[in-house]
């Protein structure tokens, strides 16, 4: 399925971009569902956010807080990349969004335990 | 002489769209090209099997082919360069018709060259003198980066923006087109940025760099391609496309 | 007729055959003329991805900068030829080349190179009295073939890609040209195109020696199709080779390719397989010597037998220092690397490889032949350099020919209709390229390299009545067996073996045209050398080759030198006599 | 309302441009406010009333939702390959869902 043709750095940019743009697509619309409960008042939001306490939505909260990371420096490189002249090294660039990406997820992780 | 007495295993695609991989034995040299395994083949086991070259030094782009799953030039990769424990599986260029074997239609490819408007057109003649121009100008700098295209379509099959959407203008055509724009002789540069504005326009680029990656010629479609979704970009903003 | 089931006819006004300088210069200049005539482009490969044009890398000839004449570019090209020259052929030459240089920057597009003032950058190329080489980088064929080749797609040209002309068809009675056989390669069907006007632009192509630079698909078709018409050829012995061939071994194209001219230019070494500098026991000038010194220099040497593992001789260049080099020659130094070798550091085995053909078809200088409705440009057409082709006279010769014939087609096709072809010959012209598909399969290849081994040895860089004779002899033999020689693939459809066939077929007869014409020459001149006449001869009674080919004979006649411009030891450049001075601006 | 490839592109663009800071400032708010663990209240106090944060979601909002849709848009046309009329009831259709689940989320925490 992983074509050779596709081993290269930039190729894998791309597609975390677009699965991490795809994933936060998705999770949109029920973030706002989630902050939207808040008008049926406190307690049901506070009822919706206690799933929050649970390791497990801890972790997938942490993998959202990665990909939104991820995104953000990802799509900064792309305009960066179309908007600026250009600069080599763009291999570079990905593999740091991409740690540093890494690095604000676990500071996530660590501050909610 | 030269050989090194080893065998190659090559698997050869045979037939149109619908073929499959056939497996041959040739000899390994020491001084032995992709093309050159390809011709051998051809002559020593199977004189129906199609392909293309012209030039064998790199200047045509016509040998381009899918080994091991890359796009390349054969003409000027060296076997050992690419063999992975004597293996070699030859294909030809992905997002190309094949019209038999190894040989790829490549008329949409050059078709695409000609509607992104990818050529000259100047305002002097040939009897007027010829333009004084730097060659430390940014522009002429920005036009030297990208010219020495050999119209090979690597880094056509290299996109898979193009496999997805069979309709975009592609690499190659994007960055020619990026040199015209820098060429301070050209008059048609509006009518041109117009023509990669549209829906198979530059900015279906993703950004991929398969392009710049493969380019046998070391060029970076990625960075004229980026250009010219610059100016699209300003363009629109001033309603002009 | 027996073939029609396989038979498609085409009509159209003008059709060209090749897609170099020559042919895609001719598309645009016939549209240009008359925008209302259909022009068809039909070409053994992709339009404009075949053919040599694309390969110049050295640079275009044209008197254009400051201090240097059409009269100097026109001096150069005849003493350079050895006053064999049509002289008319040769100003309207460099007469042209002005005016298509900067058509090719200003109209088609090409960016050459400037100086740091900004103005046209002229490089130094060997044998030429003034730096007058317009070039873009290394890499010139590619910027001239692909700007023009851009125009072309975007012009109401009917393409017909992959398309091998087989054979030019006359009228019946042979009074005028009706139009060209061709296959299509793709499908195997066979078409004729019916056309008020032709023009050869094959682009000749010496690929029967063992060593050769031009591309693949050149094989002497359209020589061969103008031969079998009965039309003559001239200069036929003149083969230019180039010194410096790479030489890899057997079963690799990369053989044979041209390492640049520059290397030498640059102070590059050549050497025995003892690495010993022999270059200047033959010639002050050493490695800097011209091509045909240099060639023989080298065949000479390779002759005593001091070679290496392939049989040829170095190149050096790390006395230069490598990393010098590596900045100077980018584009060979990386060709090498990538096919193995260490151009910058180590040592490349060279050999002289043939290059360009200066012979072919006779023409007038507004590209017509004698036969009406055929016209001939580039390297099909003979008489533009004589005995020796100047660096850079290449791609000037077929841009601005291409161009002229455009219009000169233009012109006659507007004034003329369609001709009825001589269909016995449509049909015999069919059978014969058919011919291998009913033969028992045998071994092409070694045909092949016995073809090559002839051309090499008999018919080559240095040349012998004895030697031409016996070459006459093995070619004949040769022929015998290729026509016993059929195909193990029987289908039509991008069959690259029958092509093959095809290719060779032409060869050989272009090939006994060459020695025939050398044997009749007795003496030397520029690239034809005869080790029994080694004098040049006298100038003033200088006389070329025709050869033409008489039923399944050859014929050889001689034909006086018109020298209508200038005289040996005239010089249209004051105060000069014959040579122009070198002198060198920069 | 029917706009180019070329239109899309720039809102794309234009939009992540938006996004990009206001996804900062909330990235580092979530690293700092999950510290304490989630509540509804703390959310709400910070949010209720608040000018600067109606503004700051609102934007968010609208931004995200253009810049989505078009995304989504990409993503059907080239791996789904989607064409037409499909292609432009989707990205409209997540547009206008995003932006009125959006408004209603941002309506419950600020008012
Ligand atoms: C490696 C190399 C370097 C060179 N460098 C220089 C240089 O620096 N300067 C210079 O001036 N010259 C140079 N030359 C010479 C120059 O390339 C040629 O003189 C010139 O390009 C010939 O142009 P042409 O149009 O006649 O033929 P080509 O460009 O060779 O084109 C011939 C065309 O005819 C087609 N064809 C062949 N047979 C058939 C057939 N049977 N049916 C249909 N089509 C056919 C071919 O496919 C091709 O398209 C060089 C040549 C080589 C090989
Ligand atoms: C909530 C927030 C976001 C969502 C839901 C989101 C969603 C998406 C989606 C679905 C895509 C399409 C992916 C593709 O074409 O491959 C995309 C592309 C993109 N996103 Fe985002 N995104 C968000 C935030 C951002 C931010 C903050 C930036 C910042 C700078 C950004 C920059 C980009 C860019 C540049 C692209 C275009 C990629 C391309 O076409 O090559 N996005 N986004
Ligand atoms: S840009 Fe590079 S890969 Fe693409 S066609 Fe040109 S030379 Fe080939
Ligand atoms: S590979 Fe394709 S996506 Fe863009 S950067 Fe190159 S054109
Ligand atoms: S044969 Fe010309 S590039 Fe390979």
């Amino acid at each position: 399925m992983i074509r050779p043709h596709r081993h290269q750095p930039l190729w894998w940019a791309f597609a975390l971009h677009r699965l991490s743009g795809l994933a936060l697509a998705v999770f949109l619309p029920l973030h706002f569902l989630v902050l939207g409960s808040a008008l049926n008042g406190e307690a049901v939001f506070d009822g919706v956010l206690a799933w929050s306490d649970f390791g497990l939505v801890k972790l997938a909260e942490m993998g959202l807080v990665f990909l939104l990371a991820l995104h953000l420096l990802g799509g900064l490189r792309l305009l960066a990349l179309e908007f600026l002249p250009w600069r080599d090294g763009q291999a570079t660039l990905a593999a740091v969004a991409g740690s540093a990406s890494a690095v604000i997820a676990f500071a996530f992780l660590f501050n909610a335990i | 002489m030269g050989a090194d007495g080893g065998n190659l295993s090559v698997r050869i695609w045979k037939g149109g769209a619908g073929g499959r991989l056939i497996e041959f034995e040739a000899p390994q040299r020491a001084n032995q090209t992709v093309l050159d395994v390809v011709t051998w083949v051809q002559r020593h086991r199977d004189p129906g099997l199609a392909y293309r070259f012209a030039c064998r030094v790199g200047m045509c782009g016509s040998c381009a082919m899918t080994v091991n799953g890359k796009p390349r030039w054969t003409c000027r990769t060296h076997v050992a360069k690419v063999a992975q424990d004597s293996r070699l599986t030859i294909e030809p260029l992905r997002n190309l018709p094949i019209v038999k074997d190894l040989a790829c239609d490549m008329t949409v490819f050059f078709e695409k060259w000609r509607d992104a408007r990818g050529r000259f057109e100047g305002r002097a003649t040939r009897y007027d003198d010829i333009e004084c121009i730097a060659p430390e100008t940014p522009a002429r700098q920005a036009v030297d980066a990208g010219i020495e295209c050999i119209n090979c379509a690597v880094c056509y099959a290299a996109c898979d923006v193009v496999a997805w959407k069979p309709d975009y203008l592609g690499p190659a055509a994007l960055n020619r087109v990026w040199t015209l724009q820098n060429d301070t002789r050209d008059a048609a540069q509006a009518e041109r940025l117009a023509a990669v504005a549209g829906e198979a326009g530059c900015h279906n680029c993703h950004s991929q760099q398969g392009c710049t990656t493969h380019c046998p010629m070391s060029l970076n479609p990625t960075a004229s391609i980026a250009g010219l979704k610059r100016a699209v970009f300003m363009a629109a903003l001033r309603g002009e496309v | 007729m027996q073939y029609e089931a396989m038979l498609e006819y085409h009509d159209t006004d003008i059709l060209i055959l090749g897609s170099g300088g020559a042919g895609l210069f001719a598309a645009l200049h016939a549209g240009q003329t008359n925008p209302g005539l259909k022009v068809t482009l039909a070409v053994k490969g992709l339009i404009g991805k075949s053919g040599c044009t694309r390969m110049v890398q050295g640079g275009y000839n044209v008197a254009l900068l400051p201090g240097d004449s059409v009269e100097r570019h026109f001096m150069d090209t005849i003493v350079g030829g050895k006053w064999l020259p049509n002289q008319d052929l040769a100003w309207r030459l460099c007469q042209t080349a002005v005016e298509r240089v900067r058509e090719l920057e200003n109209e088609v597009g090409c960016f050459f190179d400037r100086k740091a003032d900004g103005t046209l950058h002229g490089k130094a190329f060997a044998g030429q009295s003034f730096d007058r080489t317009v070039h873009k980088g290394d890499l010139t064929g590619i910027e001239i073939i692909n700007r023009l080749m851009e125009q072309v797609w975007a012009r109401p040209v009917t393409r017909m890609e992959e398309h091998r002309a087989l054979a030019l068809i006359p009228t019946a009675d042979g009074a005028a040209l009706a139009g060209v056989l061709l296959v299509d390669m793709r499908s195997g069907v066979f078409r004729f195109v019916r056309a008020k006007a032709v023009l050869l632009a094959t682009g000749g192509g010496p690929t029967m020696y063992r060593y050769h630079t031009p591309s693949g698909d050149k094989s002497m078709d359209g020589l061969a199709m103008a031969l079998r018409i009965g039309l003559p050829l001239r200069d036929m012995e003149m083969v230019q080779f180039h010194p410096t061939g790479l030489l890899a071994g057997t079963e690799t194209r990369m053989t044979g390719t041209v390492l640049e001219e520059g290397l030498r230019g640059a102070g590059g070494y050549l050497l025995d397989a003892e690495h010993r500098r022999f270059m200047l026991d033959y010639d002050p000038q050493g490695e800097r010597a011209t091509r045909d010194v240099v060639s023989r220099a080298m065949y000479a040497e390779m002759r005593k037998g001091r070679t290496t593992e392939n049989g040829g001789l170095f190149i050096q260049m790390s006395h230069l220092g490598p990393d010098k080099v590596r900045r100077g020659f980018k584009g060979m130094v990386e060709r090498c690397a990538d096919c193995g070798f260490d151009l910058a550091g180590g040592l490349v085995e060279v050999v002289p490889t043939a290059h360009y053909l200066m012979g072919g078809l006779i023409c007038d200088t507004e590209t017509l032949t004698e036969l009406p409705g055929l016209f001939v440009a580039g390297e099909d057409a003979g008489g533009v350099h004589g005995a020796n082709r100047l660096g850079g006279n290449g791609v000037a010769n077929s841009t601005v020919f291409g161009g002229i014939a455009g219009e000169a087609m233009a012109d006659f096709a507007a004034k003329e209709n369609l001709r009825e072809p001589d269909e016995a010959l449509i049909e015999a012209e069919i059978a014969r390229a058919l011919h291998p598909f009913d033969k028992p399969a045998g071994d092409l290849n070694a045909l092949r390299e016995r073809l090559l081994d002839v051309m090499w040895e008999d018919v080559g860089v240095m040349r012998t009545a004895e030697g031409l004779q016996r070459g006459i002899a093995r070619l004949a033999d040769l022929e015998a067996e290729l026509l016993k020689t059929g195909l193990a693939d029987r289908d039509r459809v991008f069959n690259l073996t029958w092509h093959d066939w095809l290719n060779l077929r032409s060869l050989v007869e272009v090939s006994e045209a060459i020695a025939r014409a050398a044997l009749a020459r007795e003496n030397s001149r520029g690239a034809h050398y005869r080790e029994d006449f080694p004098e040049a001869g006298d100038l003033e009674s200088s006389s070329f080759t025709l050869v033409s080919r008489v039923g399944e004979s050859i014929s050889v006649e001689q034909a006086p030198v018109d020298f209508t411009i200038v005289k040996p030891g005239e010089s249209l450049i004051d105060d000069e006599a014959g040579a122009p001075e070198a002198i060198s601006v920069q | 309302m029917n706009l180019t490839s070329a239109q899309l592109y720039v809102l794309q663009r234009l939009s992540a441009a938006v996004l990009a800071p206001l996804v900062l400032v909330h990235l580092g708010l979530i690293v700092y406010a999950i510290q304490d663990g989630l509540s509804a209240a703390e959310i709400l106090s910070r949010t209720r009333g608040s000018f600067v944060w109606a503004g700051f979601y609102s934007a968010f909002v609208i931004a995200a939702a253009i810049h989505a849709a078009i995304g989504l848009r990409s993503i059907a046309a080239e791996n789904l390959a989607w064409r037409g009329a499909r292609l432009d009831a989707l990205t409209y259709g997540a547009a206008l869902l995003l932006m009125t689940l959006g408004a209603r989320a941002v309506a419950a925490v600020v008012l």
